[in-house]
């Protein structure tokens, strides 16, 4: 895994300044910055609610679906500004989210929606190609090509998903939770791939409530709460922390083994929970 | 409480003038309703009734108006929906003295009872035989299935129809065409003649496979009971199909309008309608002026069968409140009795009418008409009215 | 019931019982349409806002409570030129009968409602219009045909709701609006209390859920085909009701009324009074039904409106065209309609709790085959 | 049998109209999943534009213009309402529609009057006699226009990028937005080509065997309906099958009429709807529609 | 790999806490060769486990291996093509989701399926839906019994949240819910249904470290207090290891493996197919 250096200048790759979003009355997020360099792969991570899939729906200017606006702040990549540029100019500028909970087109078959992930791409010609590479990726998808995707696993439509968006051939990649309900040999399967689409120059933006996968990923990680940048730092340096492993890691404390805390047992009636008896009727 | 209930029979007052009064008569206005079809199906139809009836009143306002009281009226459009119709009449109703006129059966029908119970003389713009037997309720001249008797009779006399033959009959759904079917089945049997029906909705436009059914059965003449367009298209797919055939019309079934669409032609080769009362073109004097008249006041306005059916309801009401006024009563009640006394109205426009009797139609004489493309209202009179013998023998189901 | 909300009734209510003594004959005419139309939208609000079930058949059930009614309760004889039948009940009986009817009517329909989701039945129970005028134009003995039927007045322990014999109260000769006006106060009010109580209550959940997500319906113990033919035939039960009061307004019933149109109107009425509430259903009814009504009484004063005849927008065009734009108005800018603009202007006073945000995959008809 | 034969060739060709029409259902359906009851009113903007200026412009001219005005018009729909509705399902939409369509069918037939319009076709009331079978040459336009857009729109939507683009903004626009496809240039154009296609349907609706374009012509639209949900409204094919169904039963069951007058006379016009039903029983989703797919 | 009468040996020695498990009325679920097909693929193929009364079962496998397929099998929302369900002295396989139901199956949902608009408290209440029995009529007319109905089991459902821990939550629409806390309403509701079979697809899918252990400790209390048999799908192979009695393991439709976790989780065919060779340093992770 390539080392970049934790500071980046600040101008390439992906830029996010002082970013506030609103879904009307809720504002979801403040002051937000941070930055991708360009060819790195960095993590956000945060709990449910904490913003981190407003903040990839603001890059990919998707917000108005939901209602939801960017009310101050500037997000460019490459130095081109992203904020305020509809959709699919994000995604002729290369950016391409891969969006949480799958989303793949359930009526359509899996080798439409992998033609639907071609419709941006800035390139056209190489869209057989790239449909080449993602089946190489994902072989399941070959043999599913005419099934519709609606009936497909939870898995398979994750991997639909993250091929669809590869179809684009981007320059940068935002993966919302990619590893969402999949088993562990498919998540270490899309760790890996993540892996390999960076190493072919794509930068990343990785979301992911699998924290150790992600900070295992990455080089630099930012942790959100209730839409703020809390912390942020070089991954392995955040995976250190207390913070971090308690909240993120479920690991209780630090200086407890792992193991131990695996096999210690789960207590029942933990923090006051109240019993419940049988309904007798 | 001043509260004017429509329900609760008004009170009946007797004015300075020594003349009793009612709904809608004041000691200087009389005021009658009109429900009418300004937005609906019949419009064209509901428009030139109104402007004529509104013409009549006009001219008679200006000679000195009905027993010193000038005439008023009160529009509404019921747009040939039934709740609109009983809402219109809850309104105006209870404001009038008489409705003088009311455009569709089903509308008429769905106010039938208050209007018995009001006393209110209304005369219909629809000739279904259903209308008949209610002593408020003037139909004017024939009825649906006198029209098609007298029709015919025309074809059997004058277009080469003769027993054994099969004619056919298009038809609507609903009172119109129904009653019209009860005409063409009765003098069919008479003449020994075998109907064939094709009911359609009002909605239908393509009647190619009405054509194709009539020729299945090698008709040897149409009875069109139906409305202008779709006379237009059952004309023009027949004669396009070949199926060369007289048809004779309902007077519902023609309209002027049609002339200039593709359907025009054929309408001038061998299609007739039957009417009760005759066309605008006909050179009365009556008509003559009405025609000049009208298009005075309504300059570049079109003229059709509405202008002179509509002023020619408006002299029958009229004339009901003169002879009301003679006998000094204006109430509701007064001015039906005094409708009933007359019993030859109406020679003046063509069709002498009786009113003296409501289950039976008013007159049983027909025009022929035919369209004319250069004529005033699109139509000439081909054939004079007359009543052919079966629609004296025929009992007109009343009910 | 908050206390507010109580009070707003009590006011409703008091008002709603002096109105007969005040109004002349035509507006409580309107208000009669309007409570069969609040009656009817209830019915469609409970299987098109609740249970997420498109109906446009709605006019289909009014017609058979209102035929249904009349068969019922009138005596045979003739008419329009043949023997229409009858059964000559009492008119109460005739009347709860028809509604029945009406609930048979959608029961039999079952197979379709049960199955069918979305446009599909949208379309399917459009079919139950045409077929409905289909029959009441055919089968004469019992509908009249196409010159239908007089409809018997109501009599309930000797009292009869029509103009004679003659009834003066408080100086107010009471005639058939007035005594109906009662009667149909009282229906309306007996027809939202059960609805709400259904809504609110065990059925409601279950409707709503079914509406929602009907696979999770069946998994937690509701059957679904059951509850929706259920729901249906409770709409249409609400139907033949409000077929049976707008027979008894008429006086006669005419096939044309029951008509496409007519179900049309009963969609935009919920749309516009809000979907899946009670209140909704009711304000709804009232603005769809008033609105042309009010038009017309009020031409001359309406500058845009001219008079009938004089060539400009008609009353009952300018109705259509208020009607038509109401509807869109309220699709784009007050999604829960009139009564959630109600509720809105009520949130500065109570507290509410915070709209809901559209969810991914909203449903009144769920695309279940998206993994939500 | 000739009767038969002809009744059949009628069938057919009315079938054909309904199922241009059925066929415009069809593509505003796959584009946003709306059932577009404004579908009536595109038809008569189209045919009133014809009417109006075939006399001026000629024919060929006026129906471009018509083609292009009723498409105009779809897109302002589009671009209006649909875009900014914000509804908890697609039946509010649909229903939203009806309000557009009462507000144009007001208008219009207000325009329109009594009148009834002709549209300048130059196939007049001529047949076409195949033996002893007619039909009206305007019909066998509609058929061949039918055949044609239909395959052609069959094709498109299948293979062409547009057709993609189409379907997944339908089923989900916030992800096609995020393939890069601009949802309101599809859904946009979806609307335009539906409003393009009415102005077709109406030309063929109101020429020859009907006599021209007048205030009841947008009923004839509701004939397409059980064409549409018969086919599957989610299918190209099933508007053309469903019309092609609709129109034969409508033809066979008028022209029999004397042979099931037990059914009630005017059967012709219920006909098509219990056609409908009886495939719904059976097939819930049309004969060509997708199921919808249930699984959590 | 393990033979079923291994299987039973092994699962069969939990007991709950005091409670005695055939006494309390909770079935054994016995799946005997249940087949899915759609067209043109074999979800599940010939699949068998028990599920002991009052143990905690999981089932894992590979994406698209048909865990989620056999729990619509057993909750009657897909039909097996062949293949018996039995639940004590009931079969499933042809009975309706909600008969099913009625025998006391709950589930949750891979994919949220609660009424966005609905509050809690309405949704928990729909649990209560097989328990109660108010009709249209009695709600309707709000008789007395259906009010009295709606009361005790209201009391019931506030009991539920608060083992949950809703109980702030209960007025509140679940849409405006955070995605963890709809989780655990899903969980509220199975419960309201007062299940003896409870079926948990990926209860903690999507969920932070720290939710995952709030909810694995709601899911051990639930077998403490209530003693009821509990299937389970999830991914996360710590927690499976954790909770799990017996771990049934699926690979294209197929049974590759039962048996009590440790055992499964060194099977070199599960490791194989489903843990991959990552697995050893993985799970300490998630
Ligand atoms: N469409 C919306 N309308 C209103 N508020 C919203 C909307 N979507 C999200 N929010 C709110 O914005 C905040 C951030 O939500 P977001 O979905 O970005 O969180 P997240 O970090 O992605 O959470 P998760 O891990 O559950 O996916 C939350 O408080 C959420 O309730
Ligand atoms: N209704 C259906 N029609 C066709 N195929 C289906 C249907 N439901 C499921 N499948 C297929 O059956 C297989 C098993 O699916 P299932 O959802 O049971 O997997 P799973 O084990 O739950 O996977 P995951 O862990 O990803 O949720 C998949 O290949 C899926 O595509
Ligand atoms: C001219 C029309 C208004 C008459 C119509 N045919 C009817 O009887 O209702
Ligand atoms: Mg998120
Ligand atoms: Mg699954």
């Amino acid at each position: 895994m390539d080392v970049h250096d934790p500071r980046p200048p600040e101008d390439s790759g992906l830029v996010v300044r002082d970013l506030a979003v609103n879904y009307g009355p809720v504002l979801a997020l403040r002051g937000v910055s941070l930055n991708v360099p360009r060819g790195s792969i960095v993590t956000v991570l945060g709990g449910n609610g904490a913003g981190k899939s407003t903040l990839l729906r603001a890059v990919s200017g998707t917000l108005r679906f939901q209602r939801g606006g960017i009310t101050a702040g500037e997000i460019s990549f490459d130095r081109v500004r992203l904020s305020g540029a509809a959709a699919s100019a994000v995604v002729a500028g290369g950016v391409v989210q891969v969006p949480e909970g799958r989303r793949v087109f359930a009526r359509m078959t899996v080798e439409e929606n992998l033609r639907a992930g071609a419709l941006g791409a800035r390139d056209r010609r190489s869209a057989a190609e790239a449909r080449q590479d993602v089946l190489t990726l994902f072989p399941v998808l070959a043999e599913r090509a005419g099934q519709r995707a609606g009936l497909l696993s939870g898995g398979e439509q994750q991997m639909l998903a993250i091929g669809r968006a590869l179809m684009a051939r981007p320059r940068m990649l935002l993966l919302d939770e990619p590893t969402l309900g999949l088993a562990p040999m498919m998540a270490a399967r899309i760790a890996d791939t993540v892996r390999e689409i960076n190493a072919r120059g794509t930068t990343v933006l990785l979301v992911e409530q699998n924290a150790a996968m992600a900070l295992s990923l990455a080089s630099y990680a930012y942790v959100l709460e209730v839409g703020e940048v809390v912390l942020s730092g070089p991954a392995a340096e955040l995976a250190e922390s207390d913070e971090v492993r308690r909240r993120y890691l479920g690991i209780e404390a630090r200086s407890e083994d792992d193991r131990d805390d695996r096999d210690a047992p789960l207590a029942a009636a933990s923090a006051g929970r109240p019993v419940l008896t049988r309904w007798s009727a | 409480s001043e509260k004017a209930t429509g329900g609760a029979p008004a009170a009946s007052a007797v004015g300075s003038d020594g003349v009793k009064t009612g709904p809608g008569v004041t000691a200087d206005t009389i005021t009658l309703g009109l429900m009418t079809d300004l937005t609906g199906p019949y419009a064209s139809f509901g428009k030139s009734l109104t402007q004529a009836q509104q013409l009549y009143f006009e001219q008679i306002n200006t000679a000195g108006g009905v027993c010193g009281r000038r005439l008023e009226t009160i529009v509404r459009d019921h747009g040939y929906d039934a709740q609109k119709a009983v809402a219109a009449y809850t309104e105006i109703g209870p404001k009038s003295v008489a409705l003088a006129h009311i455009v569709g059966s089903p509308m008429v029908n769905a106010i039938k009872q208050r209007i018995e119970a009001d006393r209110m003389l209304t005369i219909p713009m629809a000739w279904a035989t259903g209308l008949l037997g209610s002593e408020p309720i003037q139909v004017t001249g024939t009825t649906y299935d006198i029209d098609m008797i007298n029709g015919v009779d025309f074809l059997v006399k004058e277009k080469g129809v003769k027993s054994g033959d099969k004619i056919g009959h298009l038809y609507f759904e609903g009172d119109y065409g129904e009653s019209a079917l009860n005409g063409s089945k009765y003098a069919a049997e008479k003449l020994g003649l075998t109907v064939v029906e094709q009911k359609i909705k009002a909605t239908d436009q393509d009647m190619s496979a009405q054509v194709a059914a009539f020729k299945a059965e090698d008709v040897k003449a149409i009875l069109v009971s139906v409305g202008p367009k779709q006379t237009a298209s059952l004309v023009g797919v027949s004669l396009a199909k070949g199926m060369d055939v007289p048809f004779v019309g309902s007077n519902s079934a023609y309209s002027p309008q049609l002339l200039p669409t593709p359907a025009g032609p054929a309408l001038l080769k061998d299609f007739y309608y039957i009417t009760g009362g005759a066309p605008i073109s006909s050179d009365r004097p009556a008509m003559k002026k009405l025609a000049a008249d009208y298009a005075a006041k309504y300059p570049g306005v079109e003229i059709d069968s509405g202008v002179s059916a509509g002023y020619a309801a408006a002299g029958i009401v009229v004339d009901a409140l003169k002879k009301a006024c003679e006998s000094k009563d204006l109430s509701r009640a007064g001015v039906v009795a005094a409708h009933r006394s007359q019993s030859a109205w109406g020679e003046a426009f063509g069709t002498t009418m009786d009113f003296t009797t409501f289950d039976k139609p008013a007159s049983l004489l027909s025009y022929v008409a035919k369209p004319d493309k250069d004529a005033l209202g699109g139509s000439v009179i081909f054939k004079e009215a007359a009543v052919s013998d079966l629609a004296k023998e025929y009992q007109v189901p009343v009910g | 019931m908050s206390r507010k909300t109580l009070a707003v009734s009590a006011v409703l209510l008091v008002a709603a019982v002096i109105a007969p003594f005040y109004l002349e004959g035509f507006w409580l005419q309107a208000g009669l349409f309007a409570m069969s139309a609040a009656i009817g939208a209830i019915g469609i609000n409970l299987l098109t806002g609740a249970t997420g079930q498109l109906s446009m058949g709605h006019a289909f059930f009014l017609a058979i409570g209102a035929y249904a009614y009349v068969y019922f309760a009138s005596e045979p004889g003739q008419g329009g030129g043949h023997a229409l039948g009858g059964l000559g009940l009492p008119t109460p009986v005739a009347a709860v009968l028809a509604v029945v009817i009406a609930g048979i009517a959608g029961g039999v329909f079952s197979p379709i409602a049960g199955r069918l989701k979305g446009a599909y039945l949208g379309i399917a129970t459009l079919a139950l219009v045409f077929l409905g005028q289909h029959l009441l134009f055919n089968a004469e003995p019992v509908t009249g045909g196409f010159n239908g039927r007089a409809v018997p007045p109501m009599e309930l322990f000797g009292f009869v709701f029509a103009d004679s014999p003659a009834l003066v109260i408080a100086q107010v000769p009471f005639g058939a609006l007035e005594r109906l006006w009662f009667l149909g106060l009282a229906v309306v009010v007996c027809a939202g209390l059960f609805a709400r109580g259904v809504l609110r209550g065990r059925p409601g959940r279950a409707m709503n859920t079914i509406r929602d997500h009907e696979i999770a319906a069946g998994v937690m113990g509701v059957p679904v085909a059951r509850y929706r033919a259920g729901v249906f035939v409770l709409s249409s039960m609400y139907g033949g009701l409000a077929g049976v009061l707008i027979a008894l307004v008429f006086q006669r019933t005419v096939p044309e009324y029951f008509g496409l149109l007519l179900s049309l109107d009963y969609l935009a009425m919920i749309i516009i009074g809000g979907l899946g509430s009670v209140a909704g259903a009711v304000i709804g009814a009232v603005f769809i039904s008033m609105l042309p009504q009010v038009l017309t009484r009020y031409s001359d004063a309406l500058p845009l409106v001219a008079e009938p005849g004089s060539g400009g927008v008609s009353p009952a065009e300018a109705a259509r065209l208020l009607y038509g734009a109401a509807v869109v108005v309220i699709v784009l800018f007050l999604p829960g309609g009139l009564f959630g603009l109600a509720g809105r202007l009520r949130l500065p006073l109570g507290r509410r709790a915070a709209p809901v945000p559209a969810t991914k995959n909203p449903s009144l008809t769920p695309s279940p085959d998206t993994r939500n | 049998m000739i009767t038969f034969l002809e009744l059949l060739a009628n069938g057919i060709s009315v079938g054909a109209v309904y199922a241009l029409i059925a066929l415009g259902f069809v593509i505003i359906f796959k584009a946003t999943e709306v059932l577009n009851f404004a579908h009536a009113s595109l038809l008569l903007v189209g045919g009133f534009i014809v009417a109006k200026l075939h006399a001026s412009v000629g024919f060929w001219a006026a129906l471009l213009i018509g083609i292009a005005g009723a498409a105009v018009l779809a897109a302002l729909i589009e671009f209006l309402v649909i875009r900014r509705a914000n509804v908890s399902s697609h039946s509010v939409l649909a229903i939203a529609t009806i309000g557009i369509d009462i507000v144009l069918t007001t208008e219009l037939t207000r325009q329109i009057g009594a009148d009834v319009l002709a549209l300048g076709d130059p196939w007049r009331d001529q047949v076409l006699h195949l033996g002893a079978v007619s039909i009206a040459q305007t019909r066998v336009a509609a058929l061949v226009v039918a055949a044609v857009l239909i395959t052609a729109f069959l094709l498109a939507f299948k293979y062409t990028n547009w057709g993609i683009a189409m379907r997944a903004t339908a089923e989900d626009s916030e992800t096609a937005a995020l393939m890069g496809v601009r949802r309101g240039r599809v859904s946009m154009g979806a609307w335009a080509i539906a409003g393009a296609l009415a102005a077709v349907a109406a030309l063929f609706l109101c020429v020859f065997p009907t006599p021209g374009l007048d205030r009841s012509t947008t009923f004839a639209a509701m004939k397409a309906f059980p064409a549409a949900i018969l086919g599957g409204l989610d299918s190209t094919t099933g508007a053309l099958v469903g019309g092609l169904i609709i129109g034969v039963t409508e033809a066979l069951m008028s022209g029999y009429q004397n042979e099931m007058a037990f059914l009630g006379r005017g059967i012709g016009d219920v006909a098509p709807f219990l056609v409908m039903i009886v495939v719904l029983l059976i097939r819930p989703a049309g004969l060509f529609g997708t199921r919808e797919l249930a699984r959590v | 790999m393990t033979g079923p009468d291994e299987v039973a040996g092994v699962t069969g020695t939990y007991q709950p806490a005091g409670m005695d498990a055939s006494a309390s009325g909770v079935p054994r679920l016995d799946v005997r060769d249940v087949t899915v097909r759609f067209a043109g693929l074999t979800a599940l193929d010939a699949i068998g486990f028990t599920v002991e009364p009052g143990s905690v079962h999981a089932i894992i496998g590979p994406n698209g291996a048909g865990k989620s397929t056999c729990f619509n099998v057993l909750s009657g929302v897909y039909r097996a093509t062949a293949g018996s369900v039995r639940f004590g002295d009931a079969e499933l396989t042809s009975l309706l989701p909600h008969r099913i139901a009625a025998l006391g199956v709950a589930r949750t949902f891979q994919n949220i399926a609660l009424s966005p608009r609905m509050s809690v408290r309405e949704n928990l209440m729909l649990g209560r839906h097989r328990l109660t029995r108010a009709g249209f009529v009695s709600a309707g007319l709000r008789l007395p019994s259906a009010r009295r109905e709606a009361a005790r089991h209201g009391e019931r459902v506030i009991e539920i949240a608060a083992f949950v821990g809703l109980t702030e939550r209960l007025a509140t629409p679940v849409g405006l819910l955070p995605y963890g806390v709809q989780k655990r309403v899903e969980l509220a509701r199975a419960l309201c249904m007062e299940p003896r079979l409870l079926l948990l697809d990926e209860p903690v899918a999507g969920m932070s470290g720290g939710e995952r252990r709030e909810m694995a400790e709601l899911i051990v209390a639930v077998r403490e207090s209530l003693g009821i048999s509990i299937l389970l799908v999830e991914h996360d192979m710590g927690m499976v290891m954790r909770l799990a009695d017996a771990v049934t393991v699926l690979d294209f439709g197929r049974r590759i493996a039962d048996g009590p976790p440790l055992e499964v989780q060194s099977d070199p065919e599960v490791i194989r197919a489903y843990l991959g060779a990552a697995s050893e340093k993985e799970e300490t992770a998630s």
